[in-house]
């Protein structure tokens, strides 16, 4: 078997960067990352004795001379990771899961805050050959349990910032604008990753269109290889999948809550 | 390696007193480190029937440890041997199968079923016995005794009986597991546990699930501690080993070898580093594994 | 205090839902805070004739809670009545004795003579029954049964039973009590646990212990959350109740009160943090206490 | 009932000095502690996420516009307070426990580094009107598990230096000269905290001299109030004591493991 093609150990920090409720981190990259692609993941822990018991994913944004993760502030594993400076050491295992395979042009890519690393990592690997639609929330959310002082407007702003700095071109939408706002697209491949509620509107309109696409998934997850049976998520036609042996899958697999 | 870590539970010799605790190991992990530096490979529990598991949410972090409720979800015997233990052939280490069945009558035809397939056999009896309302099989001396006959009947491979820790008569279980011809006994599965979330609704979708990890050693610990007086077959220790210091202190409370489950969510070469810590240790200390086991089962 | 946090357990009103748990509460604590705040007075566990207790160590700490093994030393009910419980009448809060006996014999005659004495008795369940060969009476409906109806024809004081973790049919436990007259149930108490030190020998000259604090919360609240759908009497929440967010928890899951031990150790004002964070909690939502717990017991 | 006497809740570090592997903290001294006299104790805690459940008790070294205590980094809650710096909160409980109550002149201290603290208290409140008998380790032990560069040899330097500083005239012996040494002295009264072995060789020759004394005990505590029954320490006539409600009690009451 083919064991060591996964990193499990710790690393340390490059750079930490912190913003409205979004945290970059810039991380030592072990070998085994130098061929991740987009749509990998990664999962994090800190050394500190307040962190969870569980690592958590996150999506692999690029990797150059450094790993390079994103997250948003939404729970305790979170606000724990939060806390890493230049120079700790992490907790990292990975890269793990499948990777997004856009084979038609163009891409569109289709985004949120609370999920936006596998799509990030996607525009940062067509280096601005995409189109992103990124959903806002509604501005006066409260995305972090631990600092009200983050609106759902802030991090939005910031997320929106990483997909600019790609050079894709971005378009912003409301969720109610959406289904409209897809409507008026043509793209060879969607490559989505969003709540659910976004994606239940995605799948509805590629479905109707017959566009071809891909979507990665989120779940809580223990194992991060398979074994756990934890990280399941239903599928339209009854099944379960588990979301770490995607987290990329095909756009009509899953089933969303609309 | 240099020190001889080695045990033997009952027939089978392990090269190292450390496995993977069912439900908590695949060979996803194979890519991750090298499998066949463990003692035993134990793939999760299956059933004789196909069935679905538990719906989300199955996990929580709960007390500093985990709170699961996968509900065994299986993809029945048959497609088991065909396309899952197929695969642990090309490894080193014996394959305990770990077997859950509902009726007594079950415990049996999956034992059957598995005979030449498996190293041995893992009886997980924490399952509800649907034939004495759901209780399960190892809260009870006679139940166990009859799931355990009824697999004893079955095969002449060893068989690892696996019990509940909130057993009220625990070493009357573990004896009665003995004397129906259990081989070892894996000390424990999951403590029954709820929890609720800021709205007082269930965590998990279950309601109700079994607690691992950390908050469990103690109780696992007196569980090995109170069979190591009750029985003579060989015990292994299950229940938050993170540690060389876990690993050693169910050694001394009567335990040959160890499962680790929860501990390898954590961080994923808990095991291999477990195995490396304790070969570090009988080097410094001129032993071998087996002096470091407190007691000679027989 | 602007918020109504005044809770019934049967006869009995508590103007706090929040009370010490048996054995980690004393008069001591009133040169830390003022007593007259919590729900009620829970003095040691005492037993009808003196006795000595377990040898020390009697404590240590363990998977982030605590494993002690006391032993109910105690000065018996005659010095107890003259020496301790008269200090404790110069408080508001109802005084709620705990008792324990070796026999059933001895739980009746403890409970007539603390009649008049006490506003309510603590049934501790948890002790050895030596007339069944030392299990716990609470691990066995039908001791359980017996104890609680000796307490019952001996007072018509309310009588809170308190029922242990392990036991393998908690609900069982729960009616028996229920049905021989208990007025309440306290879940729970301690978790029966093990460790050693790093020579391999017991941590407590017990040799095993009882677990308390975290650890067993997600223990203590199933066994409420079970008890709920058993019986009708009232529930009290026992086990690592540290933050508000334990204490709603508990009420989410059936209880109508807490007891709180091990915390009280690792903070000593944790009992009136407590109540202030309740107080807070419910003037901020605008309800009662009574409000929030979400079961109404008959 | 008095409640409000003992104080318990958070204090800021003022300063922490660290010296071969004893630890000297100057807290923030709540009003309780105006009254507060040397034997006293005090349950401390870090709030640190890795420290251990319970408090740990140490003895009031002094009083003033400060609360001084002193300890020695012997398992895991003191490596945790070893962290404390100026400016950390600690949870603090006290003052708690009996007092010194010496009524005869001159007061012969007998201390050792394992158990420095009350008698350093008294020897400060003395203001150097004692004499001290200070028994050292074999110079080659190791009383730190965490730091094996710690000697007992520098720790019992570092705590003679303490005694030295109150003044008081210090004599330095080992256990096995103990005896003929403190059958040299001529004391009014004995004030004693010291390890089982140095205890029980002082109470043989307190008692067959007449010396009158007080010894200060150690056990392990939880609630350090009297209620939890863990602390207790046996006594010569077949009892058992609860170190909380002393630690002070007459030099002859406790049993020493010699
Ligand atoms: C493959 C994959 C890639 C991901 N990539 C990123 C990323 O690049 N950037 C990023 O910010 N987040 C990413 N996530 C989500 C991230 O893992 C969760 O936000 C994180 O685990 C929450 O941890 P917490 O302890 O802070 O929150 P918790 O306290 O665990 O939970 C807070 C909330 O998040 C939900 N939640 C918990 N875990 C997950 C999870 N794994 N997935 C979805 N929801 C969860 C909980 O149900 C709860 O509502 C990814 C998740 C997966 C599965
Ligand atoms: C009234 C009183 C006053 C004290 N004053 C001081 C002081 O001023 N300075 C000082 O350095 N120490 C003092 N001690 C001892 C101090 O409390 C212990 O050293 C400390 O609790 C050890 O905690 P730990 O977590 O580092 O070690 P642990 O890991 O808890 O234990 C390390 C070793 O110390 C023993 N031990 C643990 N707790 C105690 C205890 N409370 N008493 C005695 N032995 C214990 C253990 O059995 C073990 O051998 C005092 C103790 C008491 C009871
Ligand atoms: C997610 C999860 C799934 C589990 N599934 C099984 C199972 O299928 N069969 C079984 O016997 N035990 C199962 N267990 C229990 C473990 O094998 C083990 O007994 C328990 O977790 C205690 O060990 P630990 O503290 O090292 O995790 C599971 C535990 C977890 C956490
Ligand atoms: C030191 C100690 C002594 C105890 N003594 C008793 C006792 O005498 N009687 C009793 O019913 N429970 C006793 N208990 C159990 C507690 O009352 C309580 O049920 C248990 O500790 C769980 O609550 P906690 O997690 O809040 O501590 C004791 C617990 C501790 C830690
Ligand atoms: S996280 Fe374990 S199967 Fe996916
Ligand atoms: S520490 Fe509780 S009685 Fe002394």
């Amino acid at each position: 078997m083919d064991h060591g093609t996964v990193f499990a150990g710790t690393v340390s920090v490059q750079t930490a960067a912190h913003a409205d409720g979004l945290v970059l981190l810039e991380l030592e990259a072990p070998p085994q990352f130098q061929t991740a692609k987009a749509g990998q993941f990664v999962m994090l822990a800190s050394e500190r004795a307040d962190m969870p018991l569980l690592p958590r994913p996150f999506s692999i944004l690029s990797v150059g001379t450094t790993l390079s993760l994103g997250f948003a502030v939404v729970g305790e594993g979170t606000r724990v990771l939060a806390k890493a400076q230049a120079g700790d050491d992490l907790y990292l295992m990975g890269p793990l899961g499948t990777v997004y395979a856009p084979d038609a042009r163009p891409v569109l890519i289709v985004a949120d805050a609370s999920h936006f690393g596998t799509p990030l990592g996607l525009a940062r690997a067509l280096a601005g050959e995409a189109t992103v639609v990124f959903v806002t929330r509604p501005s006066d959310q409260r995305p972090c349990p631990y600092d009200d002082a983050v609106t759902a407007a802030h991090q939005d702003a910031a997320a929106l910032a990483l997909f600019a700095e790609t050079g894709a071109s971005v378009e912003t939408v409301a969720l109610d604008g959406l289904k409209a706002c897809l409507e008026g697209q043509a793209p060879g491949t969607v490559c989505a990753g969003a709540s659910d509620p976004v994606m239940a509107v995605l799948q509805q309109v590629a479905e109707a269109k017959g566009w071809p696409g891909e979507v990665s998934l989120q779940a809580p997850m223990a194992c991060a290889v398979g074994a756990c049976e934890v990280c399941i998520r239903p599928t339209r036609d009854g099944r379960w999948l588990k979301v770490c042996e995607g987290p990329v899958v095909p756009l009509q697999t899953p089933r969303f809550q609309p | 390696m240099t020190a001889d870590l080695s045990v033997t539970i009952g027939a089978i010799t392990l090269k190292a007193p450390i496995m993977p605790a069912s439900g908590t190991f695949g060979l996803g992990y194979g890519r991750v480190f090298d499998l066949n530096r463990l003692g035993a490979l134990v793939p999760k529990t299956i059933t004789l029937s196909p069935r679905e598991g538990h719906p989300p949410p199955r996990l929580t972090e709960e007390a500093g440890g985990l709170m699961n409720a996968i509900g065994i979800p299986s993809v029945g015997v048959e497609a088991a041997i065909h396309d899952v233990f197929s695969r642990y052939k090309a490894f080193e280490p014996p394959l305990v199968v770990s077997i859950s069945g509902d009726t007594v009558e079950e415990f049996g035809a999956l034992t059957a079923r598995l005979d030449g397939v498996a190293d041995a056999l893992e009886v997980n009896l924490s399952c509800p016995n649907l034939e004495a309302g759901g209780q399960a099989f190892a809260l009870d001396p006679d139940a166990t005794e009859r799931a355990v006959a009824a697999c004893r009947r079955a095969t002449r491979l060893p068989l690892w009986c696996k019990l509940a820790p909130h057993a009220g008569r625990p070493q009357e279980v573990a004896k009665a597991a003995e004397a129906a011809g259990g081989d070892a006994l894996i000390l424990a599965n999951t403590l029954l546990a709820y929890a609720v979330d800021e709205a007082g609704a269930p965590r998990l979708a279950n309601r109700t699930g079994g607690l691992s990890g950390r908050p469990v050693k103690p109780v696992a610990l007196r569980l090995v501690d109170e069979a190591a007086r009750a029985v003579a077959i060989p015990l292994i220790g299950c229940g938050g080993v993170f540690t060389l210091r876990d690993v050693l202190d169910y050694f001394c409370a009567g335990a040959s070898a160890v499962a680790v489950g929860t501990a390898t969510f954590h961080r994923a070469t808990t095991m291999v580093g477990l195995i490396d810590a304790l070969d570090h240790h009988c080097t410094t200390k001129g032993v071998a594994v087996a002096d470091l086991v407190a007691r000679r089962p027989s």
